[in-house]
């Protein structure tokens, strides 16, 4: 299951046959390193090619950029897996059509927990009754952090948890108001440095060879633009495939793209080499974190009730 | 600020009409648009299929489940406890601040850029240097809720104290009342109903920053309540939030107007009679 | 000479104590009492909000910040105008409409603001409508209050004299309510600033809520243009709250509370 | 001005008529509360009457009933003939608040041009007949300034020359000298009397001394307790050459104050 | 409460004795303005007298001189033997604005209440002397009320029993009866002779009305205009036994008025 490979260069035009309904998208994103190939394929005029026209739009609410995606304001939008399964739980229809930047690999470095050095917490099991830096409260983070904590034989209701930006972690967890963060590159760099203990990375284990960061749009777009989700689709493809292929010129791509240094740039990471397409197994995973986790009932029935399979736009599988 | 207004709820209330008829129409006149209102809510809403707008029927009873049934009250006992003891610590604050750049003109000259700074400064922008400040927990989102109810009140109460008759503090100078019999006998109660005016500002700005400082590093309250519901686009569980604020909001507002017509009958007495 | 020493004190006392506490920032962080960490000090602060400034960037921002304040502040005006006068002439919708004003007023802007975000995204209309629930219900107050407080001895000389219609409306009514309408611009002004910068910051639309949103996501290294930008928010809001006071000095120089600052200014202030 | 002066009235003409008139506050409810039972008298053209009673008596009642402003409950009120439904074009009215009845936001100028400017006169007609009215009570140099720049006789002056500059037939004052001091008093009683000389129009005029009633009028009409009714008409014969202080020392000035007293304070008379 | 009334001063001693006063405003300043040029006079004990002259001849600010709520600028008061530094415990002062001197948070009881707490007598002492002074003026039922649920003259009233709570031997009135009506006002001014008559204390009533300085005083202070001087020393001897209508139409009256008159109004004296 794999449309990446074959649509070379040559399928300007995409191979669902026809142009692209709509040419210019507002694409709505969470600014990060994540999106090298984005800005790689925008750089390499990938998205031309296809002919396609993106307009950015940083956006650091991921809950406001799914309901952009509902009400029409964003063409396309990022969010992880689990705000995909959770917003269809809710009804809100959303789909995912395609990966940013590639399925997590073995050795994945994308989201760690670390520990600071007082709280002598070494694994996981320590958390146990700590307080807990997290970006969102019910994020794909806690969701992985809990499961790796309850693998371990951690009680996960004991754990406090404390909402944060990721750039303040490292200061909490020098001042002691938190024991331990999760917390992503390059924020991570300060905190090992002060003496962090890293107790694993979180996706590793759970979402190996699944994609878990995604571009999404709504149903009714896909019904009324199939070519252009088609060709979107493709030219992600063509550029996660790209940067993975030569990633010193993503890394380039970021620094007009983001806006950052080049010292921030050279430190990117992102899912490197990662197979470009997606599957269900990850969309499973998090409906069955989030069904375990769940302490509300009603919430609980309603992803049970979920069929995942819906959630993927059937081109990006 | 001067002129601040307090409430539009009736000051006294209108004792005509003899006749039963019309003392129920007299009675019914404040509710009849509130009931209409949530009636109208009530039947547009109940065939919605929107996910942003559940039917109002499934909002309340969301909200007897997750409040009641499955325990959300606790949320709101920690806000509140942190909304009592902010508020508190702010306004005292703010009355005796008022008080002392009333009576020490340089103090007042010297200390007016920064508090206007710290007055028009949106306080959600000041998270960050709260939490740099006391860390995370409990004393910094009280800490935020103080410092933000501190600048209506110590500018009313400075404005209010300004404002007194000069005729008045004559007359305590004539009648050798003494410095501290001329503060608790006048200046008090003379500037009474603008700090009262002030106090009720704050209390609207320590309702809105109990919100935001449960919007970062926190772990409970109405605000992390309704911003979690978010992040999982529980949208019915959102507006049980929004419907808990807004009960707690109004519930405080007359609660305070409750208090304040008590405190100071003779205030609203003498204008009533005034004006008629 | 005893007032000229105390005017001269009115200008320098401020600045002084402004550039104390300034320079009390700066001792404290760079003396190491506070971390860098948690806070940047007073010189990187300022040299990151030159560094805002000399590049522009500060521009974009401030600008969409304003332009929700001022998009929010028209239709606030306008119908607070409308629908307060018209209540204010009518004893029962007033008294009707009471209750649910209240209801609103109470209803803090910030309990909304995610299902706004939620509904119309991190926009534009999002900001604006924000702005105005946050700024229509104590502004409407003050109308009612203004036109309902007028003189009944103003209205009956306009009448004894056969000023009428739209005449009376803009020279008579309008004036005599004119110190509540100003003094609930005011507050109006400054409730919408704040909640334009948190819809910003929450909610994360274009202006300088974001930009502070941005600084902090970034880490300790952006510290100081995070605080470059809270400081542009209180600038912002000081220029808009001292623009609303020129503007009652001057529409208001009539009126008696601007005679007294006038006076109080003359005698050097009890 | 004193081109369209009738020194003297020709005949005895009837410029206003009060028949039977009655006022009863919030009629029909619980509180009703009658102010006038039934008051009857007529004013001649040129005439100056005064309406003298106690305190609470219904004075400015009967006032706002005879210009229009009030609509008696029952009874009729004739101002030349015809019965009153508005405010006429050709009445000028003085309230006794000049302090609200000027309008602070305009200069003194502006509130005197303000009733020409509704009666449609050009900017240069204003222009002249604002400066001109204002000379005529010695207030020539305050046109630019504002009434609360000036003392509180001089507001009574613009006030009055406010209700002369459209050139009234029919001038009703209340209580017009109340809280004005006894120097400025006898100024504005003198003036009043040069001015109906000069313009030759008909004054009522409404006070509760007793001494001013007797130095301004031609005749007095006392009003009994609340509910009023019209206790005695007195004619006052003393002429139209008066003085402050020799027509009050006068024998007859004595009388009448004498008679006039045992009316109002019956308690006292002796 | 008539147990400490001394009828008749046995002995002329002098209570109150001003030399030479003079009183600028915003001295040293360019908006300096002399109010007071050189005023000398004495009071003598058990002696009623009433300050006249015209507006802003400086009237109110000789009182606040005299009682030491202003300081001199040259000259000296005399209290009891003893230069003046503040206000002394044994002066009362009724200011001419009741409803401003009033605190209107507090019922007239405890109104009348707070001087004697702050001179410290107990509750039983305060409570007691209260009903007892509200009664002496004629207001024993309103102890409980509050100052703006009475007649603008019971306000008065109020305030002087207020003055007289704590038996000043000195009581300093500014025009207290100028914005009450006639009726009440001759009532005020019987009750201020009776009450001097029973409590034997000294009086200096500043008022602008020649008839009630007559009226009510042993001796009259005419000031001339502003900067005032002393223009006259009249004295008045009408007796101990005063009668509004009598008195007021007797010829010695009516001779001192017009000698008065002349005085303050030179223009017009013939
Ligand atoms: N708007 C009103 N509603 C009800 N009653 C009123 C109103 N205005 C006046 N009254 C009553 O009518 C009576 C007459 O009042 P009015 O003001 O005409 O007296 P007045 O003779 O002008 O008294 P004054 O000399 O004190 O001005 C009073 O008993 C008063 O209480
Ligand atoms: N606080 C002040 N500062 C400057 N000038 C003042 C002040 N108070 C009064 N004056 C001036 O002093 C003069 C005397 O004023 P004052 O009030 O004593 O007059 P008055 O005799 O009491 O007048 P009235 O009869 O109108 O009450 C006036 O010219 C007034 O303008
Ligand atoms: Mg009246
Ligand atoms: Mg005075």
């Amino acid at each position: 299951a794999c449309s990446g490979g074959d649509g070379g260069a040559d399928a300007g035009a995409g191979e669902g046959g026809g142009e692209p309904e709509k040419a210019s998208l507002t694409v709505a994103i969470n600014p990060s390193t994540q999106f090298a190939p984005l800005y790689y394929g925008l750089q390499e005029g990938i998205f031309e090619e296809h002919g396609l026209e993106l307009e950015i739009i940083p956006q650091t609410d991921i809950a406001a950029i799914v309901s952009g995606l509902a009400s029409g304001t964003y063409d396309v939008g990022f969010a992880t897996v689990v705000h995909a399964v959770t917003a269809n739980a809710n009804g809100i229809p959303i789909r995912a059509i395609s990966s940013i930047e590639g399925q997590i690999q073995e050795d994945d470095e994308g989201t760690l927990t670390i520990a600071s050095a007082e709280s002598g917490i070494t694994d996981f099991a320590g958390l146990e009754g700590k307080r807990v830096a997290t970006v969102g409260l019910s994020s794909h983070n806690t969701l992985t952090m809990w499961e790796l904590v309850d693998r371990a034989g951690g009680d996960t209701a004991s754990i406090e948890l404390v909402q944060l930006p990721f750039g303040q972690m490292a200061a909490a967890l020098d001042s002691g108001d938190v024991d331990a963060a999760i917390m992503q590159w390059p924020f991570a760099a300060e905190a090992l440095a002060a003496g962090g203990v890293e107790l694993g990375y979180n996706n590793r284990e759970l979402f190996e060879g699944t994609a878990t960061t995604l571009f999404n749009t709504s149903q009714s777009f896909v019904d009324q633009n199939p070519n252009t989700v088609q060709a979107f689709a493709d030219a992600m493809a063509e550029s996660i495939e790209g940067a993975s292929a030569d990633p010193e010129t993503a890394k380039t791509a970021l620094v007009d793209g983001l806006g950052i240094t080049e010292e921030q740039a050279a430190g990117a990471r992102w899912n490197i080499g990662g197979d470009p397409a997606l599957n269900v197994d990850a969309f499973e995973v998090a409906r069955d974190l989030l069904v375990k986790f769940s302490t509300d009932d009603s919430a609980k029935a309603a992803l049970e009730e979920l069929d995942v399979s819906t959630i993927v736009w059937p081109g990006a599988l | 600020m001067s002129r601040m207004t307090t409430s539009l709820v009736p000051t006294v209330r209108v004792r005509r009409g003899s006749s039963p008829l019309r003392r129920v129409g007299q009675a019914l006149t404040p509710v009849w648009l509130p009931l209409l209102l949530i009636a109208v809510w009530w039947f547009v809403s109940a065939e919605s299929v929107s996910p942003f707008f559940p039917p109002l029927s499934d909002i309340l009873v969301d909200t007897w489940d997750q409040w009641v049934v499955f325990g959300a009250w606790t949320n709101a006992v920690a806000s509140l406890r942190n909304l009592f003891i902010g508020y508190l610590l702010g306004t005292l604050i703010g009355v005796v601040g008022g008080s002392l750049m009333w009576r020490l003109k340089y103090l007042r000259m010297a200390a007016n850029p920064i508090i206007y700074f710290l007055y028009v400064l949106p306080a959600p922008a000041l998270l960050p240097a709260m939490i740099a400040i006391f860390g995370i927990g409990d004393v910094r989102q009280i800490a935020l809720i103080a410092l933000g109810s501190i600048w209506p009140t110590l500018l009313n109460t400075l404005d209010g104290m300004r404002g007194i008759d000069t005729v008045k503090f004559d007359t305590a100078r004539a009648l050798r009342l003494g410095g501290w019999r001329t503060y608790t006998r006048l200046v008090l109660p003379g500037a009474a109903p603008q700090i009262a005016a002030g106090l009720r500002a704050s209390l609207t700005v320590g309702i809105v920053l109990m919100v935001v400082s449960e919007m970062v590093a926190a772990n409970s309250g109405i605000g992390v309540f309704i911003l979690q519901a978010q992040a999982e686009f529980a949208i019915k569980k959102m507006w049980t939030g929004i419907l808990v604020l807004a009960f707690i909001g109004t519930a405080l507002n007359y609660l305070f107007v409750f208090v304040e017509r008590r405190a100071l009958r003779w205030y609203y007495r003498s204008r009533a009679l005034g004006s008629s | 000479m005893l007032s000229a020493s105390r005017s001269w004190l009115t200008w320098t006392l401020p600045i002084v104590t402004v550039a104390a506490v300034l320079l009390a920032w700066q001792a404290v962080t760079a003396g190491g009492w506070v971390s860098p960490s948690q806070f940047p000090t007073m010189s990187d602060t300022m040299v990151a909000l030159g560094r805002e400034v000399a590049t522009g960037r500060v521009w974009p921002a401030v600008g969409a910040t304003l332009a929700g304040w001022v998009i929010g502040m028209v239709i606030t005006i306008l119908l607070g105008l409308l629908i307060g006068t018209a209540l204010a002439f009518n004893a029962f919708a007033q008294r009707s409409a009471a209750p649910v004003i209240e209801i609103f007023k109470a209803i803090p802007a910030i309990a909304i603001l995610p299902l706004v975000i939620l509904i119309a995204g991190s926009t534009l209309p999002m900001k604006v409508f924000l702005v105005c629930f946050a700024a229509f219900w104590p502004f409407l107050i003050q109308v009612i209050y203004g036109v309902r407080s007028m003189d009944p001895i103003v209205l009956d000389t306009a009448r004894a004299l056969g000023v009428r219609g739209a005449r009376r409306f803009l020279m008579v009514s309008v004036p005599s309510a004119s110190p509540y309408l100003v003094t609930g611009m005011r507050i109006a002004s400054a409730q919408a600033l704040i909640l334009c910068v948190v819809a910003e910051i929450v909610g994360g639309a274009a202006g300088i809520g974001r930009n502070i949103l941005l600084a902090q996501n970034t880490g300790v290294v952006a510290y100081p243009t995070m605080y470059a930008y809270i400081l542009v928010a209180g600038i912002l809001g000081i220029a808009l709250t001292g623009a609303f006071f020129l503007l009652e000095k001057r529409v208001m120089h009539w009126h008696e509370s601007q005679r007294n600052i006038r006076e109080s200014n003359k005698v050097g202030a009890a | 001005m004193s081109a369209s002066a009738v020194s003297t009235p020709t005949a005895t003409e009837t410029v206003l008529a009060v028949d039977g008139l009655r006022k009863i506050y919030n009629e029909g409810t619980a509180q009703a509360n009658m102010a006038i039972d039934s008051v009857s008298f007529h004013v001649d053209k040129g005439e100056f009457v005064c309406i003298v009673g106690p305190s609470g008596a219904g004075k400015t009642t009967l006032l706002r009933c005879i210009s229009g402003l009030a609509s008696p409950s029952a009874g009729s009120v004739t101002f030349e003939g015809r019965p009153l439904t508005q405010v006429p074009e050709q009445l000028g009215l003085v309230f006794q608040d000049y302090s609200r009845s000027l309008y602070p936001w305009m200069t003194n100028g502006e509130n005197v041009a303000l009733p020409l400017s509704a009666r449609g006169l050009s900017r240069a007609e204003r222009a002249s007949r604002v400066t001109e009215t204002l000379h005529s009570v010695g207030l020539g140099h305050v046109e630019r300034k504002y009434p609360w720049e000036l003392s509180g006789g001089m507001q009574q002056r613009v006030a009055i020359a406010r209700a002369l500059s459209y050139r009234p037939e029919l001038l009703l004052m209340d209580e017009p000298f109340a809280s004005v001091d006894a120097q400025t008093r006898f100024d504005l009683e003198d003036l009043i009397l040069r001015v109906r000389e000069d313009l030759g129009i008909t004054v009522v005029l409404v006070t509760h001394d007793i001494d001013e009633a007797i130095y301004l009028s031609d005749r007095i009409i006392v009003l009994s307790k609340n509910p009023s009714i019209v206790r005695e008409v007195v004619d006052v014969g003393l002429g139209s050459e008066r003085s402050q202080v020799e027509t009050r020392a006068s024998e007859q000035f004595l009388a009448l104050r004498r008679h006039l007293m045992s009316l109002v304070m019956p308690k006292d008379a002796s």
